[in-house]
């Protein structure tokens, strides 16, 4: 795909390759609207911005997005008002699959192609193509990190503690199932969950308090890199350093901390959202009627799932150019 | 005449400075000014509106300047009401609750755990009917919880309500095992307000209509609605008249939760689903539109209508945003001196005779 | 006649007061029956009792023969028993025929029958005499006096064997005391008895068939006959010593010729109340304002105070102008103000009476913004023995006081040294005969130590008694200005009065 | 006059239809006992807190029972009263605003907004104090500008500060373009606030301490205290006492501007970043603690003692659900019920004479 580590440019808003492939040369006009959820989280906040940058990479593009909220019903409307104004491709990211499924497939109806972004649709027909981060598979690189860590250093018994973020989505459900999963292999058990909200603030408020619940532990795992700079604000707060942690996502702060090897934080597993990037050059080849130039295929698959690495101190520096700013 | 006169009694505008209470007394025994009939027999009276109105027609003019070809398409409106409904239909209950001195903070709480509630699978087993009067039940009995507590166990409003607000969304999250519940194909009945059109416009729409409507009469037509007038700008005086006070007040609530109820049927049609973590901030853009609407904190005073044209000002903002596509830092700034602007449209309306 | 209510030992307490001491009452129908007492004396907490708006802790009712036990107010109505309060009880944001009928709505299946209503407020407000008040105005548009009619009506609207009027002419000027009168004599005729309460003691002899005086929670008189006892016995009987209904003795015309004005008014304005209005008040000097309710009294009171702005002339304080908006720069220079509403203009409900006393003279007891305490509260506890505010307690919530002695905490308030200027509005509305003769003396002493005070009262005889000099009101404009000495109450009433039915 | 007058005054919370003044004699008893000389003359009034400690000990209680091992050490008390710290300091401006008679709902926007500013790459350039410094000013003129518009503006508390919230969000992500702003290396010393501990305790909670002091002395030993509850209590009659309301009120709100800033830079400290997602329903959890703790929301009565305990009592709560590894959806449910609890034991302990 065009998110090799390799062909992407520095900064947080990577860019498709220019040259090469024929699908970059300008093709027929297509609007594409784009809707998301606010902008209140350097994850999100990537996304939206990845999504914008690579719109203005082509001349045949027009980019249409619309106001992001975290209220479901604004969204409808907001979507809605994208179906009646007519684009010629949607890219949605739901507050809630489930809950924006219903206008989505209003749009597929009315002939618009859906291309859902990250969190996904229940219903099939409500999208021509979804493209996501495998959340499942996060939980999973996640376990595996801390169950051989711990195996090797021969733990038994651990105190593994998981802080997660919004604890309404799915895809937190997905990341703690994939994160017990695969610890269970080990004969490991999470000790102690808690949701921060994706925020720093919350992620302070939530470890301190974990902190002082168990005096004893030997590894965390935080769903998201951008609440984790307040867990180890928290960590370093109350001065404990006898576990290792592993974050979420893959912010590039987090890398450089990981590379640096100087506290904690020794392993993130990613979720990257150059998937936004991915997603507007998707919808403007289905928009076109084109297919992916890398692919056989004439048309665009139904169904991408990024994979999920795992950066430590030794690739960091590979990844760190993809990391998002938090 | 002080900044905060706007939230206190018997003022007529907020605070404007030769509606301070010292120059009554020295004026005729009858009427110090024409009274404007209609303010008091609390129909649509139009002076006491003139801001929000005004600031609505402007509003449309920026939709009409910036994005003609969108903006004043009948789908377009269409759009607006339907986003509207829901909190609009909240925003009556929580119109009913302020006059009568009280405020509900729990309405967006109380509306996520009856959409909870009534798309368990439990409930879906009997059907659109029985959801809908699941929802209903949920939201008045928590309601009747809410004016219980303010009543009987005399807690401070904020403060009961507050508290329903946490443990509705606990236990929403609770029943729905923080999951997101679908409303089955068997009861697509239900979606069916949200997307069958009558008339061009979808059955949640006159939904909505039908509440404002009947709000509006049991406001200004019925012996319940006059005595939430007396009950919040002098429940000593309500009390001394004979009327039930305690009683009323539970009543209000259980109104209030009531309207929460049938949000709860609007945004399962809407959304499909339900959630718990529907109606999140309600409350404060419920009691946004209530106040910019007119109608005083402290109870005693305000209109329907009043809270109903604000909240389709916020809700023509959005739109607007929407359609211009703008960033939503700069949307938020903008927002904010929307409002400013707003209030001081209708202040001046308020200050000129009419 | 036989006693239509009879109230047998009545007691009520109060934390840490005893309002009531085993008071008794009997009434006969058809009579007005004239409640006297001081303030505080328990009048008030008397006919809420019987109201149903308090439950008494002990005691009999007998109304109408049978023994009553009335649990809420809704009981007494139904009874027979209508209330007009001391406090004002309407709510502003109804319209006045739905104050009238407020909690016996005339209604179907719930919905209001507006018209009916209208009408039938519009017929008891005509009764009244009061036709040009409209059942569609809301109340909070109306004046006092307004509102103390609509509360009159809603009496009325009920059909009742006993009326209680708690002050209901406090906030009535002459005229519509004379028409308050002639409908207590019309629903006497029908026999209706009233309980009539009321600090103004020639109002009894003029309307009372018999008097109850209450002093200090018990009943010190039952039964007297109205018109027969005289004054002096019936202030005796309250006070419980003979007080004069007099006025301190005032220095000789002319006294205050050569002293330097403290308030210069020059060609005031406010439009619709007062028009080119000036004026002076020299050290030492008494000047009172006399006119009707509407006259324009209290915009000048508030203008020269800075609470309002005229649209023409000036006001000086000792040849410093005032900041027309301003009532810090009015207190600054040394101003004092009374109001006339003491609850909504003056008093904190929240706050203990000492700290109601000392608010307006915080910058006495403090440096650099910081409070003294102990200064402070010598302070309270020496004016609240100068006004003699009963119980002499500093640190009760003012809320707890009654209406007069609440009046007598404000008063307090402007006692503090440095006033050049008292402002006064009504100032002994709501205050019994004893605090009253104790007010005149507290403002004359002040004068004589150099304050200028400008009365404004609605009793002509207490402006003729108390000012050095009387200005004399009409529509906004002076139209008369003389020596008080010069001035007889007929005369006055004439001027005042003049043009006014037009 | 208005009719109201009397009643409202009396009134102790709003709209409760028992606390109209017919309820006086029960529910005034704590104002007139003994503790009245301390009341009045502003002193900790503990039987009037009597309800709050009571609350406070049975949680304990709890926590010694659940979990005995990790609550009652000293490390788990410095971590809630660091936990406290930054709404503590805002909760020490609400209280000032709403003991004179308003309300403030932009105070988590405006730290949000401060923090931001304090860390961008041009303010850290200038070292730790000069981002502090920041932080105050900027805190303080949102709050001055709140004042204006309340003030002079003569807006409605609630809407003007609800504005302020979103115009600031907005700013605050438009200046950090949306992203979380770490203090960078070179200003290390403003995150050892945090992480340097003086007697045990890191200096932030001295910061605490240091700001509920001046609060309680500046509101019960201040002439501008003194003048707060009058503004609060009855805005009329403190401008005819000569009260310059209007600047008074304006001060309230930089006030609390202020400790919105001096609450940045705790924020900062304590999670080495500034962010526009700082502080959120920060205005909610304040306002709660300082009604909690028996300040009426209609102005004119409070105390800084009791908001304080309020929010210790909900930061406790936090603290021993996830000691005692709760998931969020029952510390919800239990909350809303603890919230009932301690109002109820509140209102007893003030109703029993002590
Ligand atoms: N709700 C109350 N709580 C405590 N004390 C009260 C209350 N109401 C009245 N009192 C006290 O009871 C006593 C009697 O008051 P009341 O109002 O009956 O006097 P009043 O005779 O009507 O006086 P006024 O002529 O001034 O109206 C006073 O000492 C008053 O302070
Ligand atoms: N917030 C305020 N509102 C209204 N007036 C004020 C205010 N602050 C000060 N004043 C005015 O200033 C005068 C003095 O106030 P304050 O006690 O605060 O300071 P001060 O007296 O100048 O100080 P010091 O007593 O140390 O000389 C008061 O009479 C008051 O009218
Ligand atoms: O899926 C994304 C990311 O994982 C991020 O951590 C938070 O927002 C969610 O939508
Ligand atoms: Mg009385
Ligand atoms: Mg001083």
């Amino acid at each position: 795909t065009s998110n090799e580590p390799a062909a992407a440019p520095s900064s947080a808003a990577p860019q498709a390759t220019t040259a090469g492939t024929d699908n970059d040369q300008p093709g027929e006009k297509v609007v594409i609207g784009f809707s998301a959820p606010a902008a209140d989280h350097g994850w999100i906040a990537a996304i939206a911005k990845n999504a914008e940058a690579q719109a203005k990479q082509y001349s045949d593009v027009e980019f249409k997005p619309v106001e992001p909220t975290n209220d479901i019903n604004q969204q409808i409307s907001a979507v809605e008002s994208l179906i009646q104004a007519k684009v010629n491709a949607l890219v949605i990211l739901p507050n809630d699959g489930e809950q924006l499924n219903q206008v989505a497939r209003r749009a597929t109806d009315a002939g618009i192609p859906v291309i859902n972004l990250d969190r996904v649709f229940p219903d099939k027909l409500s999208y021509r193509t979804w493209i996501g981060g495998d959340n499942y598979g996060m939980g999973v690189a996640a376990g595996h990190f801390i169950g051989d860590r711990l195996k090797q250093a021969g733990v038994s018994n651990p105190v593994i503690l998981e802080i997660q973020g919004i604890a309404t989505l799915p895809l937190t459900q997905d990341r703690s199932k994939g994160f017990a999963d695969a610890l269970k292999t080990y004969g490991f058990s999470v000790t102690a969950q808690q949701d921060a909200k994706f925020t720093v603030e919350s992620g302070t408020q939530v470890a301190s308090n974990l902190l002082q619940a168990h005096k004893k532990i030997d590894a965390i795992w935080n769903h998201d890199d951008d609440q984790g700079i307040g867990v180890l604000a928290a960590i370093k707060e109350a001065g404990r350093d006898e576990f290792f942690m592993v974050g979420g996502a893959g912010s590039a702060n987090a890398m450089r901390d990981i590379q640096a090897d100087s506290g904690v934080l020794k392993a993130t597993v990613t979720y990257s959202p150059t998937m936004a990037s991915s997603a507007i050059k998707l919808a403007r080849l289905i928009a076109q009627g084109k297919g992916m130039s890398d692919l056989v295929e004439q048309q665009v698959p139904q169904s991408i799932t990024l994979a999920s690495e795992t950066i430590t101190k030794d690739n960091a520096a590979q990844y760190l150019p993809l990391g998002f700013e938090s | 005449m002080t900044p905060q006169d706007g939230t206190r009694d018997l003022r007529t505008g907020s605070g404007t400075p030769d509606d301070t209470p010292h120059d009554t007394p020295q004026t005729k025994v009858a009427a110090r000014r024409p009274a404007t009939a209609s303010s008091l027999l609390g129909g649509i009276g139009q002076a006491r509106h003139l801001g929000l109105v005004v600031a609505l027609v402007l509003l449309a003019v920026v939709g009409l300047v910036t994005v003609p070809d969108t903006f004043a398409t009948s789908s377009n409106f269409v759009s607006i009401l339907a986003l509207a409904a829901t909190i609009g239909v909240i925003t009556v209950g929580m119109t009913f609750v302020i006059i009568g001195g009280g405020i509900d903070l729990s309405v967006g709480a109380i509306m996520a755990l009856a959409s909870v509630w009534a798309t368990t699978l439990a409930t879906q087993a009997y059907g659109p009917v029985v959801m809908a009067i699941c929802a209903i039940a949920v939201g008045t009995g928590a309601g009747l919880l809410n004016g219980f507590l303010i009543s009987y166990g005399r807690m401070v409003p904020f403060i009961a309500t507050l508290a329903m607000l946490v443990a509705a969304r606990g236990l929403a999250q609770r029943m729905s095992d923080r999951r997101t519940q679908l409303v089955q194909p068997d009861n697509s009945a239900l979606v069916e307000l949200s997307t069958t059109r009558v008339f061009g416009l979808p059955l949640l729409v006159y939904i909505f209509a039908l509440v404002v409507a009947v709000g509006w009469l049991v406001l200004n037509r019925t012996t319940f609605g006059r005595r939430t007038y007396a009950v919040g700008g002098n429940p000593e005086a309500a009390r001394l008249a004979g009327i039930n006070v305690r009683r009323h007040t539970l009543i209000l609530y259980a109104l209030s939760g009531l309207c929460c109820g049938i949000a709860a049927i609007l945004i399962m049609a809407r959304t499909t689903t339900g959630s718990s973590t529907h109606g999140d901030l309600y409350e404060l853009d419920a009691i946004a539109a209530v106040i910019i609407g007119g109608t005083l904190l402290t109870g005693g005073r305000g209109t329907i209508i009043g809270s109903i044209l604000g909240l389709l000002i916020f809700t023509v903002i959005t739109n607007l945003f929407i359609l211009n596509g703008l960033n939503t830092s700069d949307q938020l700034i903008a927002k904010g001196l929307i409002i400013v602007i707003a209030v001081l449209l209708q202040r001046r309306s308020l200050n000129t005779p009419t | 006649m036989s006693d239509l209510l009879v109230m047998r030992g009545i007691v009520k307490q109060f934390p840490g007061v005893r309002a009531l001491d085993g008071v008794d009452l009997d009434v006969r129908a058809g009579e007005v029956h004239c409640l006297l007492g001081q303030n505080g004396a328990g009048k008030s907490t008397l006919i809420k009792i019987l109201a149903g708006a308090h439950q008494p802790d002990e005691g009999t009712i007998t109304f109408g023969g049978e023994e009553v036990r009335f649990t809420s107010p809704i009981a007494a109505i139904k009874a027979g028993i209508a209330t007009i309060y001391q406090e004002l009880d309407l709510v502003a944001g109804l319209s006045v025929a739905e104050n009238i009928f407020l909690g016996h709505e005339r209604a179907r299946l719930g919905f209001t029958r507006r018209s009916g209503m209208n009408r039938a407020a519009a017929e008891l407000l005509g009764r009244l005499g009061h036709g040009e008040i409209k059942p569609t105005t809301e109340v909070g548009r109306l004046s006092a006096a307004g509102m103390q009619i609509v509360s009159m009506a809603r009496a009325l609207s009920h059909d009742v064997r006993l009326i209680i009027m708690d002050e209901p002419s406090a906030a009535l000027a002459h005229d519509e005391v004379a028409n308050l009168f002639r409908v207590i004599r019309d629903l006497t005729q029908q026999g209706v008895a009233v309980v009539y309460i009321s600090h103004r003691l020639e109002e009894i002899r003029e309307i009372g068939d018999r008097v109850t005086v209450l002093k200090d929670g018990r009943t010190a008189a039952v039964g007297l006959p109205a018109r027969d006892t005289p004054t002096s016995r019936v202030v005796s009987l309250m006070t419980g010593r003979d007080v004069e209904y007099v006025f301190p003795k005032r220095p000789a015309p002319g006294a205050h010729d050569g002293r330097p004005e403290v308030l210069r008014v020059e060609g005031i304005t406010v439009p619709g109340h007062v028009k080119d209005v000036s004026l002076t008040v020299r050290e030492g000097e008494i000047v009172g304002l006399a006119g009707l309710v509407g006259s324009g009294r209290s915009e000048i009171i508030e203008a020269v105070y800075g609470a309002r702005r005229p649209v023409t002339g000036r006001v000086l304080l000792s040849g410093e102008p005032v900041r027309p908006g301003s009532t810090t720069r009015a207190v600054r220079l040394g101003m004092g103000l009374a109001p006339e509403e003491r609850k909504a203009q003056a008093l904190l409900m929240n706050e203990s009476v000492g700290r109601n006393i000392t608010i307006a003279g915080l910058g006495k007891y403090s440096r650099l913004g910081w409070v003294d305490r102990r200064a402070e509260r010598q302070e309270a506890e020496r004016l609240v023995r100068t006004v003699d505010i009963r119980p002499p307690d500093h640190r009760r919530p003012v809320r707890t006081l009654s209406g007069g002695n609440q009046q007598k905490a404000i008063f307090a308030r402007w006692l503090v040294e440095g006033r050049k200027l008292l402002l006064l509005d009504e100032p002994t509305r709501g205050v019994d005969v004893g605090a009253r003769a104790e007010l005149y003396a507290v403002i004359r002493r002040l004068a004589d130590e150099g304050v200028g005070v400008l009365l404004v009262s609605s009793e002509v005889p207490e402006v003729l008694g108390l000012a050095d000099r009387v200005l004399v009101l009409r529509e906004g404009r002076v139209i008369h200005e003389s020596d008080a000495r010069e001035l007889d109450e007929p005369r006055v009433l004439d001027m005042i009065m003049e043009g006014s039915a037009l």
